[in-house]
């Protein structure tokens, strides 16, 4: 009677969306940019993808074509964590700079 | 490390993303809601290295990237000025769209390493999830190139239009379904490569079509869509964190758009549909509205105002309309109670009567010393934060002071647009007595609020 | 029972203690109403305008002789006094300091004298308060008058063709009529500032929009019966300091401050007046009680220094319709709490405060 | 350069063209001011504040023969302008239609003559706008004086001794003049009602709180350059049954309505004047223009029915102070436009629209 | 019935709770999301028979007890007035809670039934979810129950406390957490039957000292406590649906409650605790205000207005001083959008001078139409659903009416107690200027809504 | 490498604090009073386990002392799902009525 492990994903799925939809309702509307520049920044957990391609497979020959979109993968989501909580630091700051 | 731990890791790290978000729900908590996404993708990424447990020489060349890429991440957001903002997030976008495509087409080339099955025996589901996955990653990216292109001006703002644009769409998209179809039945190389090469050019034709103006709500439903990418290659992966945030992504980004939609007053499925409507548009008002306005809601002049250190109100005969006087005292009341200084500049013909304005703000109970005529005030915009026009046109008009051919030239104008901003309480694009248009609506500074002036005064106390 | 009222001498005095509105009530309560010929005319009113509700229009004797009670505004002259009887009732604004003779007269007549301005200030009498109706009305019609005088624009305006600065008000006295006068000045845009003793006071002229011109180290002046003492000296040098500096500024002044059965308190001095912009105004109220400024005198304008000043003692004549309504329903209410209903008689119960403290003895 | 100007006869106007404020302005423009004796003494300004900011005080012979410019309110009597020579420029309102033989005169030897009633409602010309700055005082005073004369007191006031209730005050004609007037009243407390023929009105008398009386079927009778046309008749009739069912509860009226160089229209008939309660006013402004009332008489006071009319025709000798002000300004902003401060001279720029339209030919 | 299909429809059940939760963000989709909720408990009560796939003699049982159950119910939801609510919602609670503790004790028995082990060996895991669940649901029943009784008055609603009070429920949680640790070592009955019994107590002790206003607070926490013992009981069962559904009503309701106290000024965790802080209170304000007044704030009045059919308007002095006119007048522009009508009662006396109140009232504009004096409106206040008293206070005082002793005795007086509710805006409970106590203030149709007029006045706006 | 469902649980279990953490803050403060009686009817979903506890164990000995409990449990749960869920739709009713 083990239930597949699929439904349960599926489950986390549809809660996240909803946890998703209510979080962005309560952001204030003058942070919305933040928040898009956040979320962009958080959309790149796909590095966790791109880290199993890199390194899938034997270590031998880690210049498989898969692992080399691994590495790509690897290089464009960084940029993107790097830049997008960095990027969203320094909104925030501002703001938090014009208030006395 | 266990799966059960490392599943355990990656919910904690989707549960500190959702933290991220919600500290944006009010500027002071905000900081530290970034600190929790830094959290999360910190752990998200240690997890994903120790449950690998490749310790080898890749290891060394992920670790290489990473600094590589981060490096590059770092330089851009230090370098990019605060202006470049929407742009630079759709750069970013375009990135994680590629990122998408580029695992998915690692696991396509090397199901194995994902438990995903073998070459051309890749199970079902993971199939669908990752061509999904792949063709959402790849909209994504060229649709992000594109707003990008076009918000950095490299590709003009207007929107490209051609007939029978939405029925190729149409075609393309029902295309993508089809051939993914066709890769579950064959798991043939060339239909998948099929597929990510059309929703490339889906992305493109999707956004070419939208204006310049729309674009941040272009953008944040890119992040919509570079979200569900994310969480279709999560399913693909058997990966929580991806999941999570995949959904979370995905959802947050097309709520936000269509707030965004809301706030500005237009038709959320036109925008996302790519200019949908912009034809019937054109025909009625476009013509007059060539230029972009900002366009702003009583939320975004309520920050503003509210972080202001000074701000000069500029009261015209659209605010005796609207008989706002009375919530003009009150927001003016809830700014000078956060400290802002505000005063009042009233100009000698604002208004049908000489002194109108004097008789309405009399009846708020206006001070008088806060009330100054134009050549008292007129230098102070230059050091002003914020100059709050309401229903006044006319006589902020720079025209007056530039083009002898007007028909106000030679009035002296209050100088609002040396203000660092100017927000513009007004029904409409629609001119003044004089019946000419108005420059300033089109200014980079100019922050258009299109509504009543009683409502959006309201509205605005209500924000503060 | 019947009640009655003879015309007062129009040129002085134009009000009227009975309108026709209150004649109604009057005979609602039982009571006939008699009046002489020609009654309201100088208000517009005529005499079929009160036969119509029900009043007797008869000759002056007549109505003398028929009623028992008589309400008028002011104390009749000596030969309709004589005319009266014993056990009559005469109503009305006696003045008894000032007309003492008359009133000794009357009594001795045993004829009961109320004169109404004796009202105590407690909440059940504000129905009949007639210092506080006319008050209010001449409050109110200060500012209207000096606002018609004054050469000057009033509200700020600015135009095309420069500002019109608002005109500064200043109000002496926070009573009810100075209080009226706060909110007239500060409805027409003027910039209003207020100077009482009391202390009660500057909440109130808040209230309004007025600015109160706090003395420092004020002492409450307020008695038990609502009205104010005399102040302390030092009270009043550091008045006089603020007034005078307050005064270089002021475009209008009005003033209203009074001490009851005592001279009106002399508060805008001459220097003061001196250093007040040419083409000001000062409205003097108190000018009966002898005026809160110096150089006021009564009923004329005096021009001091490009300041005029005007000492009116009966502005109400120049509001005389409402004055009257007010005043005519005062009296209706004194009259109300007078009468006996059951016994249908007018019954003088010195039990009651009212009765007791406005009975000239 | 030098510009000068005579004392105007006080009796008939007491306004001046020149204050010492604009003084100082014309000396920062590099003009020479000459003004006769006692030129303000009428408004409470000594011959030596205008001698502190640098005017000349001069004879009344020197002062027209020395001046390149004469500004002046009306125009002066023919003594005087037989004094003039060729070449010199005379400002003012002038009314060149009823002064036709004068200006012909004028003309004939060469002295330029500016009539600013004529400047052409341009935005430009807002600042010298006379017509505006004038109307806008007389639509305030009109209201202040007719609260004056009227015998209640205009806001509701709830009392202990009844009600009053609010004055109901029709303003006829919402120009400038009429916008304050509404203003004005509304400020008091008065429910203000207004009726105009052009339909922008409408919006404008709702933004200063005031009820605008709705003629059916109304079109708009706004010319180009922003006065009113002539009605037509149906539109007239309708105007009047509105009016007369209005006026049934009215208090009091403020005419305003003009249409430039033709007789004021008659808006407030004989029987419509005859519904009116007793006690009202009506104050008619257009009076000069005939009057918008039926029975008006320029200048005077008449009482038709309990109602009083009056028909001022300068009002603004009341409140010349204000007058004199916002004219002067007026004046200096026409001059600043005439003037050529390169050339330092005066210069007929007939491009101009309004100096070509303002000079009387 | 698949474990997978039956999971897939516990999550439905699941995602339609949260959509009946999320109806109730507008009284338009209400009762839409009640459906939604109503329709989620068919199919998990569907879902789980078919399930468990038992169609016996056991499935008629349960559909008779289903129904009686429903009968009563249903009875008792179509009996209750609605003035009865706060306390219905209580007792339903207890028996939400003892359905949780009849359940643990069920499987407690039987737990081989629900895959938990065998009596004496169950897995360690269940064994900890089932007490927990059960220990919740006793303190639910038992608190509920108070709480119940203390509403419906049958118990009194002042707070009982006695000293060491919360050192004895201190030492009674802790001894529940002991006993779960040795029924995981024992696994003796007598060990479980003490856990539920200990917490029944602690139930009773939680709640007795917490005062009757702030029963509603409790309620909605004894709400958040049974959907805890719900999710405990899921995670016994690994049932999706409850686990879901009781981490939705658990967080709810702690959410709300705290939303409860803020709104009342409360401090939560004083309310949460039993009256921490009861004690401080009492010594410096009970002193003075003998009699018991009814405290309100803006939600409260603006809910009662809203809803109302007429309101009359009392103004007084106070209104003058707090310069509240311009927020009155936009408090009666909000009413009158919602449909409600409006009028303002002038006393004769209010304020400090003849006409005080016309003038504020002029200046804000208000129609004269509206404002009516007392012999024209007096009546209207027995038709009237609310009298909304800003600042007035002499001139409502029945006393005026009643004892010729008072000094205002004689004086006609606005009848505002005639009217269905009265709300009194005033700072505090000081006198006017005739200084006499006004008994009005301690009648049952009264709120006290204490503050500045204006202030209040204008929270009152920002909540209609 | 299976993971244990109880992580998915878990999961599930913390998504929907959040869900009705959000969901609460966006119910208008009108509505606090339907909200409480409809959360207690939803909790009421325990009957899902009183069920189980009623029909747990051979289909013949249905009254076992366990299966008691269960019908107990059947028979609170069923009135509070009756009851509440009426009780919230009679209390919206009445939001409905008031409103013009
Ligand atoms: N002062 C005088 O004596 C006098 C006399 C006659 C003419 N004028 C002329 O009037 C003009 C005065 O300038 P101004 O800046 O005060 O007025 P304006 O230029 O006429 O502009 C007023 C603006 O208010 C907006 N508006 C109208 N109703 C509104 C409402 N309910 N809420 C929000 N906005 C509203 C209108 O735009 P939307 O329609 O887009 O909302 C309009 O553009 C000058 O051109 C002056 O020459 C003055
Ligand atoms: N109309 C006249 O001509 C006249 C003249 C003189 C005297 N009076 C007398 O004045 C009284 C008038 O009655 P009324 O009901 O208008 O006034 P009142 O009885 O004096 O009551 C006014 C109430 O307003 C409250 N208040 C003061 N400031 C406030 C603020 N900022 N915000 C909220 N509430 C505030 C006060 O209570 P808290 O301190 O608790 O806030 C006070 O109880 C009568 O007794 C009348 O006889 C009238
Ligand atoms: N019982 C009632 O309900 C009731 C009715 C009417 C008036 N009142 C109160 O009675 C008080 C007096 O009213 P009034 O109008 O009859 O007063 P008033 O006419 O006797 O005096 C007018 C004002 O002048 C002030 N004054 C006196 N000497 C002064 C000085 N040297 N400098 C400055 N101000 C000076 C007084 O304080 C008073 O405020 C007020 O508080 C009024 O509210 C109460
Ligand atoms: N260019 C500018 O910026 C500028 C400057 C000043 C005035 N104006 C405008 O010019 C217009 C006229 O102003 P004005 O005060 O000089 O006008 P005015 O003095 O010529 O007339 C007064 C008013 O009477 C009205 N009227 C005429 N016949 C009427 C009738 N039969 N019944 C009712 N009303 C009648 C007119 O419409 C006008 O509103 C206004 O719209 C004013 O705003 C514009």
């Amino acid at each position: 009677m083990e239930i597949d492990p699929f439904i349960f994903r599926l489950s986390i799925f549809i809660l996240s969306i909803f946890v998703g939809y209510y979080v962005v309702w309560s952001v204030t509307p003058s942070l919305h940019t933040p928040l898009m520049s956040v979320t962009n920044a958080i959309s790149s957990v796909i590095i966790v993808g791109a880290i199993i391609a890199a390194l899938a497979g034997s270590s031998i020959e880690v210049f498989e074509i898969s692992n080399i979109f691994g590495f790509l993968a690897i290089i464009l989501a960084a940029v993107n964590i790097f830049g997008g909580f960095l990027v969203t630091q320094r909104m925030l700051q501002m703001y938090k700079k014009k208030k006395k | 490390m266990t799966a059960n731990l490392s599943a355990l890791f990656y919910l904690i790290s989707g549960i500190l993303f959702i933290l991220a978000l919600r500290g944006l729900s009010s500027p002071e908590t905000s900081r530290q809601g970034n600190y929790f996404g830094i959290a999360g993708m910190t752990i998200a990424i240690i997890v994903t290295f120790l449950s690998v447990g490749n310790f080898g020489t890749g290891l060394i060349y992920v670790l290489i990237f990473l600094i590589i890429g981060g490096s590059i991440g770092a330089f851009i957001a230090f370098r990019i000025p605060m202006t470049a903002m929407p742009e630079l997030v759709a750069g970013f976008h375009s990135l994680v769209g590629l990122a998408a495509v580029f695992v998915a087409i690692s696991a396509f080339l090397k199901p194995e390493a994902f438990n995903l099955g073998t070459i051309g025996d890749i199970k079902l589901a993971s199939l669908i999830e990752m061509s999904l996955g792949a063709a959402i990653g790849a909209i994504t990216f060229s649709g992000s190139i594109i707003a990008f292109l076009k918000l950095r001006g490299i590709m003009s703002g207007s929107p490209i239009t051609f007939k029978g644009q939405h029925f190729i769409n149409l075609i393309l998209g029902l295309a993508i379904f089809a051939l993914i179809y066709y890769l579950c039945t064959t798991q043939s190389d060339n239909i998948f490569w099929s597929i990510v090469l059309i929703s490339f050019l889906l992305g493109v034709l999707l956004i070419i079509p939208i204006g310049g103006a729309d674009m941040p709500v272009v953008i944040s439903m890119l992040n919509s869509y570079s979200g569900w990418a994310a969480a279709g290659i999560g399913f693909t992966l058997e990966n929580t964190a991806l999941i999570i945030t995949g959904a979370l992504v995905g959802s947050s980004g097309a709520i936000l758009s269509y707030i965004m939609c809301k706030g500005m007053n237009r038709s959320f499925f036109n925008v996302i549909l790519g200019g949908w409507g912009a034809t019937d548009q054109s025909s009625s008002s476009q013509s007059k509205e060539q230029k972009p306005v900002k366009n702003g809601n009583a939320d975004d002049a309520a920050f503003l105002m509210k972080n202001a250190s000074s701000v000069i109100i500029v009261p015209g005969y659209g605010m005796a309309v609207a008989q706002a006087q009375h919530a003009l005292r009150e927001m003016v009341d809830a700014l000078k109670k956060n400290g802002v200084k505000v005063s009042y500049a009233i100009h000698p013909v604002a208004g049908r009567m000489p002194g109108h304005m004097n008789v309405l703000l009399a009846e708020a109970n206006v001070p008088y010393d806060e009330v100054f005529e134009l050549e008292e005030i007129n230098n102070d915009f230059a050091n002003c934060d914020v100059a709050y026009v309401i229903g006044a046109n006319d006589v902020t008009n720079p025209v007056a002071k530039s083009d002898p051919q007007s028909p106000i030239y030679g009035m002296p104008v209050l100088d609002v647009e040396k203000s660092k901003s100017v927000l513009f309480v007004k029904r409409s694009l629609s001119p003044g007595y004089a019946g000419i248009d108005n420059d300033l609506f089109y200014r980079d500074n100019t922050l258009m609020l299109f509504a009543d002036a009683k409502k959006m005064t309201e509205e605005i106390v209500k924000s503060l | 029972m019947i009640i009655g009222s003879i015309s007062e001498n129009v040129k002085y005095e134009k009000r009227v203690a009975i309108t026709p509105d209150v004649v109604k009530k009057y005979k609602s309560l039982g009571l006939e109403v008699n009046l002489t010929k020609n009654y309201a005319l100088h208000l517009g009113i005529n005499d079929n305008k009160y036969q119509e509700v029900g009043a007797n229009i008869l000759s002056h004797e007549d109505v003398l002789l028929n009623s028992d009670v008589i309400l008028q505004m002011n104390i009749p002259d000596e030969e309709t006094l004589n005319k009266l009887r014993a056990n009559q009732i005469l109503i009305g604004v006696l003045n008894p300091y000032s007309n003492e003779k008359k009133i000794k007269n009357l009594i001795s007549k045993k004829i009961t004298c109320f004169s109404l301005e004796l009202l105590p200030r407690i909440t059940r009498a504000q129905s009949m308060d007639i210092l506080s109706s006319q008050a209010n009305l001449a409050g109110y019609k200060a500012v209207i008058d000096s606002f018609a005088y004054f050469q000057k624009a009033i509200p700020m305006m600015m135009t095309a063709a420069g500002t019109i600065s608002a005109a500064k008000v200043l109000v002496v006295g926070a009573g009810v009529a100075g209080l009226q006068a706060i909110a007239t000045a500060k409805r027409m845009g003027a910039i209003v500032f207020a100077t009482d003793v009391r202390l009660a006071s500057k909440e109130q002229v808040e209230s309004l929009g007025g600015k109160f011109l706090v003395v420092e180290g004020s002492e409450n002046l307020e008695t038990e019966s609502g009205y104010a003492k005399e102040t302390s000296e030092d009270f009043k040098k550091k008045q006089e300091e603020l007034l005078k500096e307050t005064l270089r500024k002021i475009d209008i002044v009005i003033c209203t401050a009074l001490i009851p059965g005592k001279k009106a308190p002399i508060i805008v001095k001459k220097d003061m007046i001196e250093v007040m912009p040419s083409g000001s105004v000062i409205y003097d109220l108190a000018a009966s009680q002898g005026g809160n400024s110096e150089l006021t005198k009564v009923d004329e304008i005096i021009e001091a220094n490009g300041v005029r000043i005007m000492g009116e003692t009966n502005i109400l004549n120049k509001l005389p319709v409402s004055a009257s309504n007010l005043y005519a329903k005062n009296m209706f209410n004194f009259i109300n709490n007078l009468f006996n209903k059951e016994k249908k008689t007018f019954e003088i119960n010195l039990e009651d405060e009212i009765i007791e403290k406005t009975m000239v003895k």
